[in-house]
């Protein structure tokens, strides 16, 4: 899986893939193999870089990850292809996104549109909550909804397609 | 002289790791201790390390520890003979100890008059030079007339500082090179304090370059003798509150060492002080120390003292305040090695030492040989707005000052702590420096000189850190139940060795 | 003699406190460090401590800790320069010794030769009486006849032991009052030596009465210096460990002290003995000392004699190691102070001290003036059945002994883990036993006077645990969503004064 | 409320009640003030017993609640009225364990019996291995061994039932 990491103003893309007990991590020309230890019910972590052994605390808050290593606080923002590249095309638009898919798993919280209905670009489809964490999802482009995949209430997918605008 | 009282249990009228200090001697002593809190302390250390422990009032230090009517009656009430102050909230208020004697009970610490005399820092000035003392020279009173101001600052001797009597916070104050500039900016520093205080009237001091704080502990007893255990470098401050502190000074040699001893002791004498005090001094870049006040309590750094003389400079004050006699003389007292404190507070070093609040999700606390931790601190501890800002205190003793250095470097590595921001990392930016290993500082050092404890984020460091960070946020996602997917084979570098070794400081690529 | 070979990354062979204790002398050195680790220590200290980390294998140690040729492949693989082993596991098996040196790597500790030297008892008996250190007097090799066992008996002096040749565990042993039981007494152990280790040979030593377990640390440089580091006492023991252990030993008067050192130093050059060594004698009675076998490594409880010395021990091995001179003569080590170590086990002291295992849940270190803690310990850590079950060593410092075991006391009383079952009453009730107090106390105290160490249930005790069972009972359900009901109105009685201290003895009423 | 409370051979009746910020408890014709401070999740409370403080860790297993007090482990039942009369009506349990579970955790190191072997009280059984100490288990009844659910050198865990007998 691809990530997208916002650190002191750069950015970065990760590559992570599951190897043997841990992961290959990909930066640029550079692989890394990272093994994970668990400490603390996942506020903290033990990691093996190839064989060179990082001790990590960890605080969440939204897309935010800080890391703590060696009493030093690290400031991220870690984003998934989808949610980085809806988040590097808003403001640009022209074609936007005419299938609107779940930038994460979680519950619909409200649909205030409904198949038939004209809609303006960045008008409010749908709410989708997780993590205690509501997102609103904005209409990329104006047309007519041809359909709304899901109901209030229902838990979507990471990746299900909610919203078809024609 | 006094007759020797017993002590057999104390209330300690202080929280956090102070309060837990007092304590663990009492312990040690076989003295039961008393705790007091406010609602926001309830499942402190200290509360749960005493023998019994009475609530004081709300979370703020106004109705809970600054109550020291209802203190005085809690001890009272269960039966303590003697209350020990701590540090800050009463320790150094005269009326409080008046009122402990006055119901029968014990202070553990210096007269009622003593703190009184210490505590007017202009007649205290007073008393110093009649003690034969030095003191930062200059007028002390205000100097309204041109004559006066230019025969003074010839007197004080170049480059002198034109303070505003009424000021405060660096407001009103001139930095005089020579005499040809004295008029001029002694008028605009007049006008400046005129307009900021609403008083025009300003004295002379002499301006010290570069000076070090340097403070001496002391110890009298009731029987009239007092001691000193040397010195404490205490110069690396931020917003003026000390931050590191070591002993012996780097700065001083043997002679100067027992010249300021002296000057301590004599000090003391002259007030007849009883139980721990220190004497701040600033040192200049000329080795001229000059006496700047004198604390009349245990100080937060004297652990340092501790580490390496041995001696348990609570032990003694519980000691002197029964009326017993100094356990050794100034010859016994003998000191060994180095001893280095740092203090770890809840701010943001990296954004104006900015106060942090939170609750404490982890902590690992440092081990080993050398390495003392007094703190309140534990796992679920809630780091609130309303007490100091003060979590811990790191001590470590090594043979000699490089030992104790990297000590302090390794015990440091240990701590871990999330879940409130702390000065950690620039505790040990400071640490690492090339300006602590040389021991080239002094109270300006910190902020005249940031770059030197700075925190730069390298090219490296920002992809390393990068990459955990997106390891991290994918285990994390896996641990809430989102699907392990298959990569994009997006995959184009090779295995690469990992550079990073996490320094605090500027890392190596 | 030996050119200095530098040492810039050490890998550790070992796990746990000792893994991390000599990892924080290499930081401190600036050394780096490997460690190795087995499936059960992915996520312990002394992995998330050391610089880089390699994985042996399974839990069991024959599958991990013991796979010399693995740990010496990783010691290549990283780059080490040399193998540290701590204790136990591979610290004394001269066979990895010399591979570890075939393979061009520094082991920090003797040579193959002196621990093989030292590794066989009975060669070593005969070597240390050819270098005139006393041994405990007996025959050694097997004695068959009756004119021969009467001859030796009575040169050896009653009262003297029979032993089995093969045997171990106590069985075949007869202590013999005086000559007219011995023959008798020699033919019983001989026929169950006979039929427990199908070999009836026996031999004689003399019977120590209550002797003392005291050792003597020596180290030895590859210049061919040896110095001994004084005495440390450790007679506390229960199943043949040591529980609980100090320095200077009570019993010792400064020239049985400086005897037992000259011995001990005598011993170790006899073999031409390089790094750190302890000597293990008995003491009986009458103050006569006997070497009992020397051990070819640091000891458990090496803090002891750091405490009192000041000279952290793994950086003297380090240093020797890498070929250097040792930093300090005889007569520049100096001691002083008291410093006692407890031993904290997993394990049930009331019932046998049969082993525990389990998770731990929360864990409280001590902390404040003249403690420190060695452990590899951390909360959600699992105590497994696969290794020793010593979790942490806590040692304490004071001027004096009384204060040290004040300090010991109130550090244990600070110490608080769950979720595993310890020794850590059992510890307490020693440290506040009267015999401890006075000193009195040798190898079979543990074993023959447990009433001095018991934990009795007074009728008070029973009566407010059960109070406060039945309220933590009450919260527990409350938290799960049980209803808070009216009471039954059954309360009978009046408020009460809680009387009860908790002390680890039996508590006052 | 009433509680139960068994603590080495011994019963006591606690009365429980609110009481401000604590609770009333009364044992006999004592009663204290109790206040409770929860710390870690509720591993461990910071009682108050009139102003005497007092640390305690707790473990819970079923009816067991054990208390850590200063270092020193106290096994408990505590029952609520109805679960003490439904235990008292059941009456005590047979003489001698026909199950014979491990007192510890550790390895199996040797298995001296078979199933269906007549076996006699005080015969051993098996020895179990932890921390380099052996320990021989012996038979505390006489019968048939019914079940060895074991094997030599299998890692049995505190509790496991390594043998039954009839």
């Amino acid at each position: 899986m691809k990530y997208h990491v916002l650190l002191d103003g750069h950015h970065a893309e990760v590559e992570i893939e599951r190897d043997g007990s841990g992961f290959s991590v990909g930066l640029g020309d550079q692989i890394w193999h990272v093994d994970v230890g668990v400490l603390r019910d996942g506020h903290a972590y033990s990691l093996l870089i190839d064989d060179r052994s990082v001790d990590v605390g960890v605080e969440e808050e939204g897309d935010g990850l800080d890391l703590l290593i060696a009493g030093r606080r690290y400031s991220t923002e870690v984003l998934g292809e989808r949610e980085w590249l809806a988040r590097s095309i808003k403001g640009e638009t022209e074609d936007g996104e005419k299938t609107v898919v779940a930038a994460m798993s979680g519950i619909l919280r409200g649909v205030h549109v409904k198949e038939g209905q004209a809609i303006e670009k960045g008008q409010p489809l749908f709410i989708l909550e997780a993590m205690k964490m509501e997102n609103e999802v904005l209409a990329e482009v104006s047309g007519t909804v041809r359909r709304v995949a899901f109901e209030e209430g229902q838990t979507v997918n990471l990746g299900d397609v909610v919203v078809e605008i024609d | 002289m006094t007759a020797t009282r017993p002590i057999t249990k104390v209330l300690v009228a202080n929280r956090g790791e102070i309060a837990l200090r007092v304590m663990r001697t009492c312990r040690e002593m076989g003295i039961h201790t008393v705790a007091v809190y406010s609602d926001a302390d309830r499942e402190a250390l200290h509360v749960r390390a005493a023998y019994q422990a009475v609530r004081l009032g709300p979370a703020p230090v106004g109705e809970s520890y600054l109550r020291g009517e209802v203190i005085i009656e809690a001890a009272l009430h269960t039966g303590a003979e003697a209350i020990h102050p701590g540090f800050g909230f009463l320790s150094e208020n005269a009326d409080f100890v008046r009122q402990v004697e006055a119901a029968g009970l014990i202070f553990i610490g210096p007269s009622a008059d003593a703190i009184e005399a210490m505590g007017d820092k202009i007649a205290a000035r007073r008393r110093m030079i009649d003690a034969g003392v030095p003191v930062v020279p200059g007028t002390a009173d205000p100097v309204d007339d041109h004559e006066t101001l230019m025969a003074e600052a010839e007197k004080i001797g170049f480059p002198v500082m034109v303070k505003a009597a009424a000021g405060g916070g660096g407001k009103g104050i001139r930095i005089v090179e020579d005499a040809s500039a004295l008029l001029a900016a002694a008028d605009r520093a007049r006008s400046e304090a005129q307009s900021s205080f609403g008083s025009g009237a300003v004295y002379l001091e002499k301006y010290l370059d570069h000076p070090r704080h340097i403070e001496i502990q002391i110890f009298g007893d009731s029987q009239g003798n007092v001691v000193h255990l040397a010195d404490r470098e205490c110069s690396l401050q931020r917003r003026h509150q000390k931050v590191v502190e070591e002993r012996p000074s780097p700065l001083l040699d043997e002679d100067l060492r027992e010249a300021m001893g002296q000057a301590a002791v004599q000090a003391a004498q002259s007030i007849g002080y009883t139980n721990a005090g220190t004497l701040e001094f600033l040192v200049d870049s000329q080795k001229n120390f000059y006496m700047l006040e004198m604390n009349t309590r245990l100080q937060v750094e004297h652990p340092v003292t501790e580490a390496t003389c041995g001696i348990d400079l609570v032990r003694w004050q519980i000691l002197v305040a029964m009326g017993e006699a100094l356990p050794l003389t100034q010859e016994e007292i003998r000191h060994e090695g180095h001893a280095i404190e740092a203090r770890l507070y809840a701010e943001d070093a990296d954004h104006g030492f900015l106060p942090a609040t939170g609750l404490v999700e982890r902590l690992d606390l440092p081990g080993g040989p050398g390495v003392r931790v007094d703190t309140g601190l534990f796992e679920g501890m809630e780091v609130t707005p309303h007490y100091d800002p003060m979590l811990a205190k790191i001590i470590v003793f090594g043979r000699d000052r490089e030992e104790a250095t990297a000590r302090m470097a390794r015990a440091l590595s240990e701590l871990t702590i999330t879940g409130v921001t702390t000065n950690l990392p620039f505790l040990r930016r400071i640490i690492d420096s090339d300006r602590f290993a040389a021991g080239d500082y002094d109270t300006f050092t910190i902020e005249s000189h940031p770059e030197d404890f700075s925190a730069r984020l390298s090219d490296d460091r920002i992809q390393h850190v990068s990459a955990l960070a997106a390891v991290l946020a994918h285990v994390l996602r896996r641990r809430r139940g989102f699907p392990d997917r298959q990569g994009s084979g997006g995959f184009s570098g090779r295995r690469s060795a990992w550079v990073d070794d996490f320094s605090p400081g500027e890392e190596s690529s």
